[in-house]
């Protein structure tokens, strides 16, 4: 093992520095927009440039062929054993700093334009950089316990950004249920978390050799099982992946995905695109060895962790899908979009493994930021509005706005051969496929894609084609937007975003597009560098039995959504803002529910929230008349006495007192007459009892 | 009587000074210049006792005297102006009331 | 006695030392401290006077030709004789002073400020082993001297109980206790780099020749600058024009000796010169390398000679600048003494202890003298641009 | 006990004894210069010569004026106050004898411990200077932050107005 560079060393630096600057950010006053700015893209630009030199070590090291490099140091010690944090610099790592670091440095740029009218500017910009530098902490950490902390500061952020218009109601609303549904994952994340310890007694990673996730500690979490035959191994990284689903959005903890769109359009780019879902992906990733651990007697099936991450991830992409298929603001179809990718994601990684599911999130977040950007781009253009139906023709209102997002919409879509979100999502359906117990999952899967090309296209039609249709009911209604520009300056139509938040757009469009040719299966670069096989250009790779099959079924699939949007939406343009949506004519009743996200939210509110009232009223109640009875009882008891005592001192105490008061305040009025505010008297005082003193000292020195 | 004897003596009548007029001065600027005499007459017994001391090479009666000279002009200074702020709001630097104070 | 195997030239140039020697050899041993106090105080009294009645003429003619006239020029030959006339004049004047007048006071002022001026010269020295009391904190000394002059000027304007010469004396306390800030300051870097409060010692250090150049430090950057502060400040302190409020005919009539006529007044008059003479002599003795000669080759001119051609040359720069140079306001005085002066010589002590410590040669001179242009410039104009010298909007409501 | 030294406590205790005892403010003032020019001579005379010149420059140079600038500003200079000493005056000076009697047995009482010896010190600015930057770093140090203290300080003090608030300098 050659020694650890200098980059891993100090892979610190990259999360360092955005929290650095936001802590200098927090000290400056609400005029220095200019300097704040500056200092955080300049931070996360220095970030990057760092980034890219960890990733281009890594590819030294991959040609070394050694698969990670870390750096431990002792933290902290209790007992007679020390806790000890740590970097970890290996593939995936690479990879998910330069993603982050470059798609959070386009988005700080574009939130440059985007916010440039809201007052609390600089304090935008301190919760972007401490968030990217937490996420980057989540990144680098080889502890399990440093990822935790990291992952809360995450949290922390996203609290503080999606209510970062906390005037508004909804945003503060939306900004608890975000912190309240990710902490209940992150209750199994840290039970799990702590069982690891006391299991393996480690919670580094990778330990040479020692650490939590490397083979030894693996066998030994084998080793014990639990109820139901479930291997502890497998329980902990069930607990693991709760946090992880909490974090990403899978069903059922998917209900603050939604909402959290309240937040500035960036932040949701940033947040619920790029990072922020992907950290549980990253964890899921980052626990592979532990999520796949199996014992060897039934090594041929899959572990129960895998299993479930799969199936919740399959049902998490087609719900997800479903429900964004009836919404109207344009933010939430892509946060429902959002979620469904992230099902991918886990599907992807439960079946396929790291590489594929690693791919997919990359490419998504990409595509997905490169969206939501535009998202951003369109409200600002529409200054404010967020509501589909009044938008339209604003393909020749903002141009590259369209071209851009007509981009990010494709790869979403996975259009064939050309576009990134293609080769990745084909590859989790493939993996899917050739999986014999996840077929309902790889069916789900598709059905799901169906759906996402359906409702891309029924956006696009939507947003983009036919005249534009403004809002009946003025601004007001979007209390979102209150310091976005429909306040400022008078909304002249839809106009093109200002070229700060244009240039992230192309930039993000052209990477959505060619990134996928980075894992096609001809030139399978990206699983070689994550899994460390040799690469090379072949066009054999496509001869895998039932690729190609896959491959043309998911084209078809999504060239079949995009008819059927087409058809629906796009056959006549939708003339007035008020014209029910044709499905919802077709269909109403299940329009509805889809509307209303299955009514999981209600659901909730009925249960859980209602329970918790319902217990909250009990404890109440036991609270007026059990413990207060009793806490009666004792104080009559304690009045009682106090009666008594009162007694006692009336007769006993007070006259001895008031004499000893009397004595007390006519010697202060004799000290009352020396102190009569004369400064010479006072001096006077001081020198004679220095005479005294000195005459004293003399008195003793002679005897 | 030896020399050293004949300073302390002078410095000791020289506080007393300082200190009979500080006590007994209406004006609060006298008692500040009363107060300037006994830091001189402390002044004056370092340096006889540097000058006659066992060991005179090590110079600290004299560096305590520099350094009490200089406090003592920060004091005079900073006395003044406050003297000087309070006869800004009552137009008098005596140190009690004209007539009696009557309790 | 390293005087009595001299050659010729050191002969002339200690001729003063060897007389006091030789005068010296017929006092009993008893007195020898007395006499020889004495007779280093003696000429000292006899030859500064002389200087003030010669350098009153001077002025008065110099004045004169700049103001395009002549000046005293009927007493005697050329008016040579004028100040022997105004002597004589204030002598037989009557001594007025005022009822109301604090007496003793009154008395005490001129005496005291005379006694002060001749006391400063008792470290000055003029020439060769030619100095009253080398003392070891001779710089020090004279500065202490120089806050005697103040409570002098005080005493002369408060006890003759007139307005005028009490706000002659205020503004004359203020401007002095606020350029002797700067005064000190800038005499300070010789100090400095002499490492001696003595200002023997210091001429000493200035003595030495390379080549035919004297090691004067005037011939330094910050021996420049340092004199040029120096000189500015000894103008304040000792209030001739463009410093000379507290006396500004135009405004107080004769500011803190408006009551003062007769000798008194005389020797207000005496005391004022005297006090330049000293604070020149002091410049003379801190840059212009005290009794040295300008060049190696004229060493064989007697010291106390150069002493005095150099007094005589700044003499007539003070009486150049009075001619030429109009008069300041008092919150230009002292925005210039606390804004300029101060930072300058603050600056100027930096860059002496810099030049100490940097390697010898033209790269320190010509850094050094950089390093004080730029500073200077920058200053300068920093205070334009707050317009600390503006012309003041008067508000007569007040 | 040489004759100078007595010539030099004289004037010394009638000039510091006339500040104490004179009506007149500035009298006071006059005779304290004329009192620390008498200490200054006795520092001289006890041969710290650096010390002696620093009192003059300190005490005459700065106390002195600052006080009578006090005195001018507040205008009690004009006519001698009607009754400059408290009312039981007796008592403060009293008390000021009754220090120097216990001051003066003191001594006495001491004067067989005390040295005797007087060998001249030789005492050059030179060691001063070195004591100074080198045993006394920090004691200087420390003075230098209280003079600008007082600097300042002194000058917010007496730039405030009756009203309250604070003039700028100019």
């Amino acid at each position: 093992m050659p020694p650890t560079a200098w980059i891993v060393r100090n892979l610190w630096l990259i999360p360092a520095l955005p929290v650095l600057a936001a802590g200098c950010i927090a000290l400056l006053t609400q005029k220095r927009r200019a300097l704040a700015a500056g200092l955080a893209i300049g931070s996360m630009f220095v970030s990057f440039l760092l980034a890219i030199c960890a990733f281009s070590h890594m590819m030294l090291l991959r040609s070394q062929g050694i698969y990670h490099q870390v750096f431990n140091f002792h933290w902290l010690q209790f007992g007679h054993q020390w806790l000890s944090l740590g970097w970890l610099l290996d593939p995936i790592t690479a990879l998910m700093l330069l993603m982050v670091t470059f798609v959070g440095l386009l988005i700080f740029i574009f939130s440059v334009g985007y916010m440039s009218h809201d007052e609390n500017f600089t304090r935008f910009f301190c919760f972007l950089a401490l968030f990217a530098g937490a996420m980057l902490g989540v990144l680098i950490a080889n502890n399990l316990l440093l990822l935790f902390m990291c992952w809360e500061v995450v949290g922390l952020t996203s609290y503080l950004l999606i209510g970062f218009w906390f005037t508004n109601p909804n945003a503060a609303a939306a900004a608890k249920k975000a912190f309240i549904v990710t902490r209940i994952g992150d209750l199994g994340f840290l039970l799990g978390m702590v069982w690891l310890y006391a299991q393996s007694g480690t919670l580094l990673f990778y330990d040479g050799g020692a650490g939590a996730i490397e083979p030894k500690a693996i066998a030994t979490l084998l080793s014990h099982n639990t109820i139901w035959g479930l291997t502890v191994a497998s329980a902990i990284a069930l607990l693991i992946f709760c946090g992880a689903a909490g974090k990403s959005g899978q069903v059922p903890l998917h209900v603050w995905l939604p909402d959290a769109m309240e937040g500035p359009t960036p932040v949701s780019a940033l947040i619920h695109a790029a990072t922020m879902v992907a950290a549980g992906v990253f964890l899921v990733a980052r626990m592979y060895p532990l999520m796949s651990a199996q014992i060897s007697a039934l090594a041929s099936t899959p572990s129960v962790a895998l299993q479930v991450v799969t199936w919740v991830g399959a049902v998490t992409a087609l719900f997800g899908a479903l429900i964004a298929v009836a919404q109207f603001d344009i933010k939430r179809i892509l946060a429902y979009s959002t979620i469904s990718q992230l099902g991918y994601m886990m599907m992807g990684l439960g079946a396929g493994g790291v590489a594929v599911g690693m791919f997919h999130l990359l490419t998504h977040a990409f595509f997905k930021a490169l969206l939501f950007l535009g998202a951003g781009s369109i409200i600002h253009g529409c200054s404010g509005e967020q509501d589909i139906r009044f938008m339209g023709g604003l393909r020749k209102r903002m141009p590259i706005t369209f071209a851009t997002y007509t981009a990010g919409m494709l790869a979403l879509c996975g259009f064939p051969l050309l576009f990134s979100g293609f080769w990745s999502k084909d590859e989790i359906l493939f993996s899917a496929h050739s999986w014999e117990i996840s077929q309902i999952p790889f069916y789900m899967g598709a059905f799901a894609a169906l759906l996402t090309a359906f409702y891309m296209t029924r956006q696009m039609f939507y947003v983009f084609a036919g005249t534009h249709r403004t809002a009946p009911h003025s601004h007001e209604a979007h209390v979102e937007d209150a310091s976005s520009p429909s306040l400022h300056h008078p909304p002249a139509g839809p106009h093109e975003s200002p070229s700060v938040m244009l240039v992230p757009l192309v930039l993000l469009a052209t990477f959505a597009v060619f990134l996928g040719f980075f894992g096609t299966p001809a030139w399978p670069w990206l699983q070689s560098f994550i899994e460390g096989a040799p690469v090379s250009f072949s066009l054999s790779g496509f001869s895998t039995p039932g690729l190609i099959a896959v491959m043309l079924s998911s084209s078809a699939i999504v060239l079949t959504g995009l008819t059927l949007g087409w058809w629906v939406y796009g056959r006549k343009a939708i003339s007035d803002s008020s014209a029910h949506d044709p499905l919802a004519q077709a269909q109403p009743a299940i329009f509805a529910t889809l509307a209303n996200a299955f009514y999981v939210d209600a659901f909730y509110r009925a249960t859980f929230v209602r329970a918790a009232n319902v217990l909250a009223a009990l404890s109440a109640w036991f609270d007026r008349w059990v413990w207060n009875g009793v806490v009666q009882a004792v104080s009559m008891l304690v009045l009682g006495f106090g009666h008594f005592d009162s007694f006692l001192d009336t007769h006993l105490v007070n006259t001895t007192f008031d004499e000893g008061c009397r004595g007390v305040s006519g010697s202060a009025r004799l000290l009352a007459r020396l102190q009569n505010g004369r400064v010479q008297l006072y001096l006077r005082y001081v020198a004679a009892a220095c005479i005294l003193f000195v005459v004293l000292l003399l008195w003793r020195a002679t005897r | 009587m030896t020399p050293l004897t004949s300073y302390l003596l002078l410095s000791a009548f020289l506080f007393s000074i300082g200190l009979a007029g500080a006590l007994s001065r209406r004006s609060s600027i006298m008692v500040l210049i009363g107060i300037e005499i006994m830091l001189n007459a402390a002044n004056l017994n370092f340096i006889a006792f540097w000058r006659f001391g066992p060991a005179p090479t090590a110079l600290t009666g004299v560096m305590f005297t520099i350094f009490s000279i200089a406090v003592a002009a920060a004091e005079a200074a900073v006395g003044l102006s406050i003297i000087l702020a309070v006869y800004r709001r009552t137009r008098s630097t005596d140190l009690e009331p004209t007539e009696a104070p009557h309790r | 006695m390293i005087v009595f195997s001299a050659s010729g030239a050191e002969r002339a140039d200690q001729i003063f030392v060897l007389t006091k020697y030789w005068l010296m050899g017929y006092v009993p041993t008893a007195v020898q401290p007395l006499a020889s106090a004495v007779l280093s105080v003696v000429p000292i009294l006899l030859v500064f006077p002389l200087i003030f009645a010669i350098t009153t003429l001077l002025e008065r003619k110099g004045l004169g030709r700049i103001q395009n006239r002549y000046g005293p020029n009927r007493v005697g030959p050329w008016g040579l004789l004028q100040p022997m006339a105004d002597g004589l004049k204030s002598l037989t004047k009557e001594d007025i002073v005022p009822d109301s007048a604090d007496k003793w006071v009154h008395l005490c002022a001129p005496l005291l400020l005379v006694v002060a001026s001749f006391l400063a010269y008792a470290v000055l020295p003029i020439g060769r082993n030619m100095v009253v009391a080398n003392l070891s904190a001779g710089v020090l000394f004279f500065f202490a001297i120089g806050a005697l002059v103040e409570v002098a000027i005080f005493m002369a304007g408060w006890s003759s109980r007139s307005k005028y010469s009490l706000l002659g004396a205020m503004r004359a306390i203020a401007q002095m206790v606020s350029y002797e800030t700067p005064l000190v300051l800038a005499g300070l870097v010789a100090v400095m780099a002499t490492g001696s409060l003595s200002t023997v010692a210091i001429v000493e250090a200035q003595a030495q020749y390379t080549g035919i150049f004297p090691h004067w430090f005037v011939f330094t950057p910050w021996g420049f600058a340092g004199f040029v502060l120096f000189m500015i400040a000894a103008t304040a302190e000792s209030n001739r024009s463009p410093f000379d409020l507290p006396e500004g005919e135009s405004e107080i009539i004769a500011g803190y000796y408006i009551e003062y006529s007769g000798f008194k007044f005389a020797l207000f008059f005496l005391g004022e010169y005297l006090g330049m003479f000293a604070t020149s002599g002091m410049a003379i003795t801190l840059f212009l390398g005290g009794w040295s000669a300008p060049f190696s080759f004229l060493t064989w001119v007697p010291s106390y000679l150069w002493f005095f051609i150099k007094l005589l040359a700044i003499t007539c720069g003070f009486i150049w600048v009075r001619g030429t140079l109009p008069r300041l306001r008092m919150d230009q005085l002292m925005h210039f003494a606390w804004k300029f002066m101060l930072p300058m010589t603050l600056l100027n002590i930096f860059v002496a202890a810099a030049w100490k410590f940097l390697p010898a040669g033209i790269v320190r001179w010509f850094g050094c003298a950089i390093f004080l242009a730029i500073a200077f410039v920058l200053l300068t104009r920093g205070l334009k641009r707050r317009g600390e010298f503006r012309a003041r909007q008067y508000r007569f409501a007040e | 006990m040489t004759l100078v030294f007595l010539i030099l406590a004289a004037i010394t205790i009638l000039g510091l004894g006339a500040a104490m005892s004179l009506r007149n403010p500035v009298h006071c003032v006059v005779g304290l210069t004329i009192g620390f020019l008498g200490l200054a001579a006795l520092y001289l005379q006890l041969g710290a010569q650096f010390v002696g010149l620093t009192q003059v420059l300190v005490y005459v140079g700065a106390v002195a004026i600052l006080i009578i600038f006090a005195i001018m500003m507040m205008r009690s200079s004009e006519s001698p106050e009607q009754q400059p000493y408290s009312r039981s005056w007796r008592v403060g000076v009293a008390i000021a004898f009754a220090v120097y009697c216990v001051l003066g047995w003191a001594v006495h009482f001491g004067a067989h411990t005390l040295p005797t010896q007087a060998a001249t010190p030789e005492l050059s600015v030179q060691q001063i200077g070195d004591a100074l930057l080198h045993r006394f770093v920090l004691p200087l140090e420390i003075i230098a932050v209280l003079l600008t203290a007082a600097l300042i300080g002194a000058g917010v003090l007496a730039l405030q107005d009756p009203a309250g608030e604070v003039r700028g300098p100019r």
